[in-house]
């Protein structure tokens, strides 16, 4: 990214930029959802906005992440066009994958995020493949893959830290830990000291962070990113955080004691940022500034989004595959 | 009879198995949180009556959740895992293709593995490429295990009791867009058998046989020809998919003379092309003409709506393909 | 032409694709060692030409071999997965069907998966049941999935070939029995299309289909078929499964309008009911009588020979099933 | 088992009994699969019979055990009869799984061995389910799972040691470390401070034994059990160990330095227990009569599976499932 100084001001009112503008994407994307605009499933990040942020701002373009179904705000802070997002979201033509993925398969290769995933921990054994790939062809490139704290329950969690290991592949492992796994407290299904010491486990240098801190994030990020580009192999960071939102945007959280997520919503990471910024002699106007803006564009790809046409129904016969693709239905009905 | 949606008939059912035998127990992700298992509830309170050591609510480890479904099954007890959909299961095929359905056969008989895994199939609305497939004809075509997919909230609590109750390893396929569709329910312990089809229209002039779903959606084309067409069409419903009860399909077709299987899944390579082989190479004589199927294009659950609507086999696709067939 | 055995023409293959092509490269247990992959040496002296980063000696994780092989492969490479045996693949179902089959799909285009995963398929004596499977029909089933099941050491070296140069995942399923067999192979460059049956043996009274190790055996029944009955059995090998060659197929049934299909798979449910449908539909008047298919019964692989044989599908059992053909 | 002193030599004679039986099967096991007797792979224990028969000693009958792919020796440890095994590798009538299984599936559930394994890891998975199945029975049994160092890179591995600590299971795990995972050294494909560091990841108290010393494993097992059976919850034990034998018996072994068998062979288990036994107190006299009657008892067992005739044809069509079985072949060939 710049080369300002680490925490600066000015970098740390970047960041707060890119978190307005997923928190006004997850946002606008719910508003959407309840209206009957987008289908399936969608997994909000709001809360946990400053470890994606502070993570992607000292990536490269050219280097890779790997998401999972939480992944729009790993997109957005990646580069990802949140107007091209919406339009996935809604099922509109200029959708990131053509409106065939929706919300839990948006990718966008063109700025290195190569998807989010529907399948938990898939993310990660595709993610030391690319990196494999990175050291195959001899770039500089990096890997980055995001996990959140009950997927490291999967046996194939286990096998990607070996594997990168193994290889000292140019790789980062982020695990979001926002405590829960859907409905479920993850301490309850989680046993030990928890992700940085199943880590350690493999010989991986694992570091731990307040991930509602977007200065300690970026701060940790730039330090693990920098040594893994440096040849130092694979690293692993470990945010706390915590889901401030349902699961999903029909969940109603019959599971979680009352006043707990506004407990918890007091330590939510835009307004710890905003804080910081006053803090450290930002103009508060040039702050809410910020967020206005953020929130504006936003509502300016909703507005897109909803103008957008719905893609031809012809379309989803295409990209399925070179040798034996389908065949459209017969007017007689059958497909061949 | 009562009234109710096939995820409270589905519970109903499995907290009757579990109060009549002590050694029945559940699985899975979510099963014992206030929601009861996140997709339809299909747990809820069950944790109260029966506490944490028979609702097991699991890490995310589907491997695990199948194979110690079967470790416990073999140690003499009937588990229920939850795969939740049968994407996810996919996670765990080796556990129940290498080891559910084969222990009982390699060790000579020694073991039984009677357990029921749970895998919801179909399409859901926006569910797109990985939460939306449907894998029956991969376990149809694996030796060992049973398959059921039930279409009503009577059938879906009935088989859940058989299943449970037998000593074979059971796919046991609850269709999502179904959870929330009501039904009449029977009072009594209304277990169905595994292995019997029904009935759902009787008729005179062409046979079309399914499960899941899309048996009451071939339903409703059934009706279609009857208000349009005047055709009287005969609509099986066959329950259990393996085995499938060969003798209603094959009693039927000798009545009608016309067969179309119609499914939600991909058609190539489908339980379709099983059905519709199986039934000309018995009943060579009694077809007029040869067996029509209908199923899905292969090509993955695309996720906007009008490109969905390719994937779907709806009423008037089979209407159109029950035509053809009664024209030729 | 150049005689060897089938491990070795491929083996041959894949060294040409990694001269041709410096993205193209293989991983798995057990490659790099001077066992060059245990199964049968396919991989034995590659690492000396092209060392550790492209023929990567895997730990013992099938998800992660499938996987790492998917990411890879989006990311710009054209890796070649071995899984060993199509058994051992089931652990990585999920990375396959999920990712592999839908990544292109799910992303509107933006990305290609350009992999080839190598499952060995196929009883070998003793081998009992996890040892064994044939699971073809499961990814003929799967949408996003180009499947190949070769039989000869040319059509073996000349699809790896061509499947390594494609940019869809290809399944490459090679049968164990087969690796030690001999046979001519050209030493030009040798492709072999994808999705181009061979026939085996022309004939004029009744078509075989069959594919892998078994299109070999069908061929020995059409032999005897010629020497004991006088009759011209025509032998398809299709060679890839999907997309099948159809035109091949249809051409041939309308020439001899009898068609029997073969396979050494689970009969039920099992690719050759898809072949025998699909005929009937497109071919139905060029049928004398209704298509026949062969395969094995609906149970796990033993192990003690005399029961073992009960699964194989033998030349006398599909001479026997050709006669029934026939005489209809 | 017995009550004597852990290490008396009256005790110690005892698994040397077992360790020679384990070690004159395999012998002779090799020699009938080289004489064209048995089908399939056969995958030697020679070498590692000091780990099976130290651990199993001090299992109940009413224990349960699951194995894997070379699982000869925790069958006769568990108390197995050696002449069904040897019927079933045969393919004879008698055979422990009626010869549908073979070597590498092996079961014996009358003495709680739930079977051998062809997939690497799943007993593993299966092994938490059995031990959940015994809490939920209320029995006060427990189950040993036998893992390979190679198995534990697979994914299940890891989800069955988290699975087993979160429900505080009865269960060992007895990682058998021969540094051989087929042809690949495992040390080339492992990261990390190897099994022992990987179960303290998930709280499991872990140790490490000389596997080729049945004295020591006997020790730390009788230890191990005694906790696991009080409720102490799950434990890991990391025997150190070395497959003097190649992988399978077809194996000629050429990744292997010269010299390396050899050497290594020099420290293998069963010439260590009878110097230990004479160094004890124990008539060598007494430990060659053991060795022998061991042997004698084998040989007898090759005799009477050569002697025992193979299973009908048609008993391949029972056990399979009682909805749905298979349907024999017509006469007119094809299967229903
Ligand atoms: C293999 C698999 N199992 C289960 C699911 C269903 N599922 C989706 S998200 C989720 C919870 C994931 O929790 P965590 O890893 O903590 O991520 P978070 O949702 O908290 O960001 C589950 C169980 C899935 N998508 N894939
Ligand atoms: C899931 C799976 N992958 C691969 C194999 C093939 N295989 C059989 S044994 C073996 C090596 C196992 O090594 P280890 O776990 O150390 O056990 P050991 O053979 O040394 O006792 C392999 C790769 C298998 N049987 N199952
Ligand atoms: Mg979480
Ligand atoms: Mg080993």
């Amino acid at each position: 990214m710049s080369d300002t100084r680490q925490n600066a001001p000015a970098r740390i009112l970047g960041l707060f930029e890119t978190i307005c503008l997923i928190r006004a994407f997850e946002e606008r994307a719910e508003e959407c959802f309840d209206a009957g605009l987008i289908n399936g499933s969608v997994h909000q990040y709001i809360g946990e906005e400053a470890i994606g942020t502070g993570v992607c701002t000292n990536l490269r373009h050219s280097d890779y992440i790997l998401s999972n179904h939480r992944g729009h705000g790993h997109s957005i802070a990646k580069g990802a066009d949140p107007e091209a997002m919406m339009k996935e979201l809604m099922g509109r033509v200029g959708g990131t994958s053509g409106a065939k993925g929706g919300s839990m398969h948006i990718a966008d290769f063109s700025v290195g995020m190569l998807g989010a995933n529907g399948v938990l921990a898939d993310g990660l054994t595709m993610g030391v493949g690319a990196a494999q790939a990175i050291a195959l062809k001899g770039e500089d490139a990096i890997v980055t893959v995001f996990v959140g704290d009950g997927t490291t329950n999967r046996g194939p969690f286990y096998e990607a830290l070996n594997w990168a290991m193994i290889y000292e592949l140019p790789i980062m492992f982020v695990c979001e830990n926002n405590q829960y796994a859907s409905s479920t407290v993850t301490r309850t299904i989680t046993a030990g000291d928890g992700p940085t010491a199943r880590a350690k486990a493999f010989g991986m240098p694992a570091f731990d962070v307040d991930g509602n801190d977007v200065v300690a994030v970026d701060e940790l990020a730039a330090d693990l990113i920098g040594r893994v580009r440096g040849g130092g192999g694979p690293h692993f960071l470990h945010a706390r955080t915590y889901r401030v939102k349902g699961h999903i945007s029909r969940d109603k959280m019959l599971y979680r004691p009352d006043g707990e997520t506004e407990e918890r919503f007091k330590d939510e990471p835009l307004g710890r940022c905003a804080t910081w910024l006053v803090a450290n002699g930002v103009d508060p106007a040039e702050v809410e500034r910020a967020r206005n803006s953020a929130y504006a564009r936003i509502d300016a790809a909703v507005e897109a989004a909803k103008a957008a046409p719905f893609p031809d129904a012809g379309l989803a016969y295409a990209d399925v595959q070179d040798f034996g693709p389908p065949e459209p239905w017969s007017p007689a009905g059958g497909a061949p | 009879m009562t009234e109710m949606t096939f995820a409270d008939a589905v519970r109903e059912g499995l907290a009757e198995e579990m109060r009549r035998d002590p050694l029945v127990w559940a699985l899975g992700e979510d099963l014992s949180t206030a929601h009861g298992g996140t997709s339809a509830n299909q747990y809820l309170g069950l944790i109260d009556e029966f506490g944490p050591k028979r609702i097991v609510n699991t890490p995310i480890s589907e491997n695990t959740i199948m194979g110690a479904a079967v470790g416990a099954a073999v140690a003499g007890t009937r588990p229920v895992a939850d795969l939740r959909m049968a994407d996810f299961a996919m996670c765990a095929v080796d556990e129940l293709v290498n080891q559910a359905a084969k222990i009982r056969y390699m060790f000579g008989g020694q073991a039984r593995v009677p357990l029921v895994v749970r895998q919801a199939i179909g399409m859901r609305k926006g569910g797109a490429a990985q939460h939306s497939q449907s894998t029956e004809a991969w376990y149809v075509h694996t030796p060992g295990l049973v398959v059921v997919a039930p279409a009503t909230p009577a059938d879906g609590r009935g088989l859940l009791k058989s299943a449970i109750r037998a000593d074979d390893p059971v796919v046991y396929m609850e269709h999502k867009d179904l959870w929330m569709a009501s039904g009449e329910v029977p009072d009594d312990e209304g277990l169905v058998p595994i292995g019997q089809a029904r009935t759902l229209r009787t008729g005179t002039d062409l046979t079309i046989v399914s499960w899941s779903k899309m048996a009451l959606l071939a339903d409703e084309a059934a009706q279609t020809l009857a208000d349009e067409d005047g055709v009287s069409a005969e609509v099986i419903d066959l329950r259990t998919l393996w085995p499938w009860d060969r003798k209603a399909v094959y009693a039927s077709v000798r009545k009608t003379g016309r067969l179309l299987v119609a499914q939600e899944s991909v058609q190539v390579g489908g339980f379709g092309a099983e059905i519709a082989t199986d039934v000309t190479e018995h009943c060579p004589d009694a077809l007029a003409t040869h067996v029509r199927r209908i199923g899905a294009p292969r090509m993955p659950v695309p996720y906007a709506e009008p490109m969905e609507n390719e994937f779907r086999v709806t009423p008037a696709r089979i209407v159109a393909k029950a035509r053809e067939s009664l024209g030729a």
